[in-house]
């Protein structure tokens, strides 16, 4: 796989691991006074877990797992409202398969499929909107979820049902950007944090400068990085040089797919389609303003929350998170998934209490099924 | 988040709607190709792009690729000539 | 027959479904025996210790029809292959048929010649059955649930339980490539493969391996769940820890594409004529060198190793070097973009 | 188990699949071994001369619980029977379910409990088992096939084809309990009865007959098609004519009710718990005594001859002293209202 | 059950038969030279053989199968259209079982569901009604089949829906008159015959009148009979005595529920919803005139003729009887069933060529089932 | 055609809609009694009616009933009388 195999060497990562250790060496971090370093994006945490990297890197390395997993900070009174949008006998209700499982207060999305929701898996918002085609006794709706990576294709999709005059379909926007969380974790006095890895991805579509207020006003490093594992070795490396110079800056180790200036088509579709939020809800990290996306008043048909009369247009619950969930946190580094007193037990994978242990890409379900979780069981 | 993977376009489908077929690992998927047809759309054809969502979301440069595997080869380098060095100084130091 | 969709008539006990059961079914089977049972007797079973293999499984496949196979084949392998994994010799099938109002009749025939085609392949006979008819949507098309009698001869003796450490364990061929073609074929996520479903039976492959290595502690079908759920099923039922090297899992390129662009994980891929063998140690080469010799072991492999770690822990050495758990799986694996 | 519902994780090969199983199925059933194949054997079965008796049917009963039963006893009984009517002990069942998503647990608990509840009232084990989820619209609610090992002892026959001129045929009980109680249930016609099927193991009743009348020439469970459709299979494979005597049918009025509402006629409603037996006239009246010892046979009656008319004809002189051909069903029977 | 057994009692057939033989020897009639009486209705034919009176009368009576079941008259452009109806997605065609199996040019009905089309078997209209409250969203059309009997079940059901506003409720109708075609018989000049047995459950709603000219025009008698076997020799009886005697009057054999006048509100019922068409096509008769109903402008909007324009209304279609049917000449008494070519080969009730294979009340299928067939194989 | 048995009407359903249920051998039915109830819709209940897809069609008449099954018991003691006559004669003849 051109681009990609070329990145999973272990004959490359053996090099760049002893770099790293040379480096965290020279900073003098030790298991007991680690270099703390968040991971972003929750592609990052299944990457690390998935090719063990934790185990590889040095002990003076510590790596917290940011609140980058669209679907663990997706608040439960959305998955409520999701689940009330696909129970409508006119609606089919099209999503990405990681919001299958997702809790809500009453149910998830699987459990409402089961129960007979007319819910379909789909890889595409391109394929919702065929299905939108095909049923035009039906109202489509698309859950759109996910960061400025994601954002471009449903705005994409919505530019491309109004090309096309489409009546019935619209979009349930619970699109989010990364720069505002990131702010308000800096902002958190509990929060120790040394440098970032920024994900790649996100900024293949925004570019690199909007991290800049990192370095400048906060004076961490970050480095956007590759999700190939000699990707976030390599980016490891150049933070904890970084930190080692006493540089803050932001650096682009992905720039065979990272423009520093991210792609003009799709900042224009997200622009054209989307405006800000003053305020959206995010699992584990409350209120965070402007941190969310809504639907124009311009493309307003294709708004499931305008056409259904949900959501933060309509009347807003806020769902209180259950009880004993330490998910907040976690996400702010202040704990490790297995401290949580529900891991393991009242929260597994199969029946997850908070956000974290939902994804694969969350930082519990991480430790839990790739290793952690065991760790965390009594010695048989 | 945001499972991407390399994909290469290999011909345009529906010109209309800006979609066009990739391929990854022998695996096709028709994908829009906006974001990276910025001339003619046929120009596309046999570039490399990251997929995303059923997205052609941006034109892999292969240049910066290369250059950051040269980078990492670099650091390989770099400690074998550092072993290199170190198994002259054992060997200097068993001589002595 | 003129018809050419089955109706509710075909499934309502009279002259219709007598038809259908006769010119669709018993025409290609043709069972000893017109009752409702058929009745069996083969030398094997008399001898002394030997004992009776039982098993069953239901196949609903979707689509019906798919590269490399059907829902017939699958349902003989699938039987078949579950009487092999445990030492039997595949003797007898059934075979119950859950159809669909509306099916086509042509499907349905088709279906039968691939059933037929494979048992006689296995050397099985299918010696009783069964159609039902259902409404439209009540079923998907057509689902079969074939159940599986064939004898173990005195003395074989395969179970997970005897896996101990220091054994190996061993694939006959590539992974997943039926769990991917099937998604494929399936057409929701508008992939489309060259991939072929690995669909076979594996009864002449076991007696083969039990041949050359008659200490086989176990085997077993990795259809649903894969590899990763086999692995965890002996681990825990043995008390043992496993080691599976990521370099040495065979997988086609197409596979991993359709797994990176799905995130998936092959390991939770279903397969239909895949095997993971415990063997000892000493008898692994000639293990995979009896399976090379036919076409459904062409690309055996040694894949992992059983170990003293924590009891029914299976962990992956990944090609770069680390270690990561590998568990069984969670629910159903959902393609994901994020 | 914190699920209520069915979702297709429950068929995903993984954890929660192994739960389901483990919690709802294995627990109650209780297999020997946890591999995919139950190993079986029993004594009778090795002595010479006996014979494997092997069977298969799907069951898809709507609505799935009904006064009576429910599609597990059915599932059970059905199969016991289909071994038994053959002259089989019935040892070991199979059981394979396909389940809708969205299928309650509790609903597939009690199916489970009438399963196991009937299987220890037969005497037979389930010994081996799968499930499969399908997607919601694609099953309705549970589909149900069991597979059936028994033995044949030494010596017995038990066939159609045996039947000749001066036999007797007779039933154990009510005729069409199960087919109307289930059109009542099913409310399509907006009937309300208090019919119950006749859903019931028939193993010890035919142990019974056999002791009593050791010459039966053969039995056959009267499921779909009726009692007509038995008879005439018997006729036809026997070369035989049949006459039956409509004064003599055992129907209830409710029965006799429904068949006059809905045009249809009772000699092709299904039974799930009656058998029609073919004995020598001489040993008709031991037969029917030895039924009447069992609850199962309780209305045990002679209801027709076998005689050297027409082969494979079977008629029947009406209670009003004519005569009519009963032939095989055509379809299935269509309630009417002209 | 009471009102049917007594009337099943054999031991009083024996007196009945002892009768029927008897004026059938005054009046002469032999198996070579027989009475010819029609039992007009299916439900007759139908009963003539479940019980085997046909065996059981003397030789020297014939009866001859006439046109009264409304499945078999039905003309194969009819079950086009019921096909065409069912198969709009919208729609949920409701019928009686009777219909299913009736072939039309391309399929029948039962062919129909299975390809896909929601058609489901009721009971009675007012299932058909229910099924339409509960799916405001679908179009219920249920089709309206039947002689007089059953007419006034529709008529009330669409006054039904009329009051309480539905309008998602619609008939197909396609109801038929008994008095049009046996006139049509009598003025054929093949025809022989020598009396009548008349449909009870017709003349319930009708009265025993609208027969009147049977015997005033014709000078042929007729007695509306029950449906048990009784009422069914008792009524031959008559039949017999009134010919033996060289009366011709209109009998009522069956007076326990036929009132002479019918039934007052049944009538009003027809004559509020339907009215006459100027003709309609019977299979196996061709067109008669005044011998159809069609529902009334008034209740326009509860007809699928005119809401899906469709039949009669619109551009109909006549549509050939298959080759080699001989179904005209068996229900004219011209031929037997088993002397049609076609009985018992291309002909059976699985795959019916005619329509008097499709209905158990169908001459021919009454034969094929009950005995008649049998009797046409080649012996064994 | 026209496939009609006799029912007892034994509640009132649903006076509005002019339902009732109807009772045939044990089997409950709910029809519609516009036909028979030509009174206050509570004077059918006990009634006996031929019931017709889902409609009591017409009130059974118990005295007509009772006077057909007469006539027919009447025509079995004719002949019985006649038989007897016969056998009077024959006995007759014998005794000649
Ligand atoms: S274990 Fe569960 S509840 Fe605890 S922090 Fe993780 S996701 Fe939240
Ligand atoms: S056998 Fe068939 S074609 Fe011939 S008259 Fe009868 S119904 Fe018509
Ligand atoms: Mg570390
Ligand atoms: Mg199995
Ligand atoms: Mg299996
Ligand atoms: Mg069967
Ligand atoms: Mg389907
Ligand atoms: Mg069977
Ligand atoms: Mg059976
Ligand atoms: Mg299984
Ligand atoms: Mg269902
Ligand atoms: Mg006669």
């Amino acid at each position: 796989m051109k681009y990609a195999e070329e990145f999973r060497d272990p004959i490359a990562a053996r090099a760049v691991l002893d770099k790293i250790q040379q480096v965290v060496d020279q900073i003098g971090a030790t298991a007991e006074k680690p270099v703390h370093i968040m991971e972003i994006c929750g592609g990052h945490t299944h990457a690390i877990f998935r090719y063990g990297l934790d185990k590889l890197t040095p002990a003076g390395i510590e790596f917290i797992h940011g609140p980058g997993c669209p679907v663990c900070v997706l608040p439960m009174s959305r998955v409520d409202e999701c689940v009330e949008l696909a129970e409508r006998p006119e609606v089919i209700f099209t999503t990405f398969g990681d919001a299958m499982r997702v809790p809500g207060t009453r149910k998830s999305l699987l459990q409402a499929k089961a129960e007979g929701a007319d819910i379909r898996m789909v890889y595409s918002p391109l394929d919702a909107l065929e299905i939108a085609r095909r049923n035009p006794d039906r109202e489509v709706v698309f859950f759109g979820l996910g960061f400025e990576t994601t954002t471009p294709s449903t705005a994409l999709s919505i530019q491309q049902a109004a090309r096309e005059g489409l009546e019935n379909f619209t979009v349930f926007c619970n699109h989010i950007t990364v720069p505002p969380p990131i702010k308000a974790l800096l902002d958190d006095p509990h929060m120790v944090l040394d440098g970032f890895v920024g994900p790649g991805h996100v900024s293949m579509v925004i570019g690199i400068h909007p991290y800049d207020f990192i370095a400048e006003d906060y004076g961490k490093p970050l480095v956007v990085a590759g999700f190939e594992p000699l990707d976030l070795l390599q980016s490891v490396l150049m933070v904890l040089e970084q930190i080692r110079d006493g540089r803050a800056e932001i650096e682009n180790q992905y720039s065979r797919v990272v423009p520093d200036d991210g792609n003009p088509v799709s900042i224009a579709a997200i622009a054209d389609v989307y405006e800000e939020r003053p305020t959206f809800e995010w699992r584990g990290l409350g209120e965070i303003d402007a941190s969310g996306l809504r639907i124009r008043d311009t493309y307003a048909a294709f708004d499931a929350e305008v056409k259904f009369g949900i959501g933060y247009g309509a009347d807003r619950r806020i769902v209180a998170e259950p009880e004993g969930c330490s998910c907040g946190a976690v996400m702010t580094g202040r704990m490790k998934p297995v401290q949580c007193e529900q891991f393991g037990k009242g929260c597994t994978p199969e029946m997850p209490l908070g956000a974290l242990m939902v994804s694969s890409e969350g930082a519990c379900a991480a430790y839990y099924q790739y290793g952690g979780a065991r760790a965390a069981e009594p010695a048989e | 988040m945001c499972l991407g993977i390399p994909g290469q376009i290999i011909e345009i489908t529906d010109e209309a709607r800006m979609m066009a077929m990739a391929e990854v690992s022998g695996v096709k998927r028709e994908v829009n190709v906006s974001c990276i047809a910025t001339g003619p759309i046929g120009d596309v054809v046999g570039k490399w792009a990251l997929i995303h969502v059923g997205f052609a979301m941006s034109e892999i440069d292969e240049d910066e690729a290369a250059k950051t595997l040269e980078a990492l080869r670099g650091l390989g380098e770099a400690e074998e000539t550092l072993e290199a060095m170190a198994a002259g100084d054992a060997a200097l130091e068993g001589r002595a | 027959m003129r018809d050419q969709f089955v109706t509710l008539a075909h499934g309502g006990g009279g002259k219709a479904m007598r038809e259908l059961i006769e010119e669709v079914f018993t025409s290609v089977f043709e069972p000893d025996l017109m009752e409702d049972q058929a009745r069996l007797m083969d030398d094997a079973l008399q001898e002394q210790g030997a004992r009776l293999a039982f098993t069953t499984d239901s196949f609903v496949v979707d689509p019906v029809e798919f590269p490399g196979g059907d829902i017939g084949k699958i349902a003989v392998c699938g039987t078949v292959n579950d009487l092999a994994v445990g030492g039997a010799r595949p003797l007898w099938l059934s075979a119950a048929f859950i159809i669909e109002e509306g099916t086509e009749i042509a499907l349905l025939r088709r279906i039968v010649a691939s059933m037929k085609a494979e048992a006689d392949k296995a050397g099985v006979r299918i010696v009783t059955g069964d159609t039902k008819v259902v409404g439209r949507g009540s079923a998907d098309k057509v689902f079969i649930t074939t159940a599986g009698v064939g004898v173990i001869p005195a003395g074989r003796k395969l179970e997970a339980g005897l896996t101990h450490a220091g054994d190996v364990i061993l694939v006959n061929g590539f992974l997943g490539d039926h769990g991917a073609a099937i998604m494929a074929a399936r057409g929701d996520m508008a992939l489309s493969t060259d991939l072929v479903s690995d669909c076979a039976g594996l009864g002449h492959l076991m007696e083969a391996v039990l041949a050359a290595a008659p200490d086989t502690r176990a085997a077993r079908d990795a259809t649903r769940g894969g590899v990763a759920s086999v692995l965890n099923e002996i681990a825990d039922t043995a008390g043992v820890s496993i080691e599976v090297e990521e370099t040495d899992l065979p997988l086609r390129a197409e596979v991993r594409g359709v797994c990176e662009i799905l995130g998936l994980d092959p390991l939770y891929l279903a397969n239909e004529g895949t095997l993971v063998l415990v063997v000892p140690a000493d008898q692994a080469d000639a293990a995979i060198a009896a399976m090379k010799t036919l076409p459904e072991g062409a690309n055996a492999k040694k894949i992992g190793t059983v170990g003293t770690g924590q009891a029914g822990r299976v962990t992956m050495r990944t090609l770069f070097g680390g270690a990561r758990i590998v568990d069984m799986l969670v629910g159903e694996q959902l393609p994901r973009i994020c």
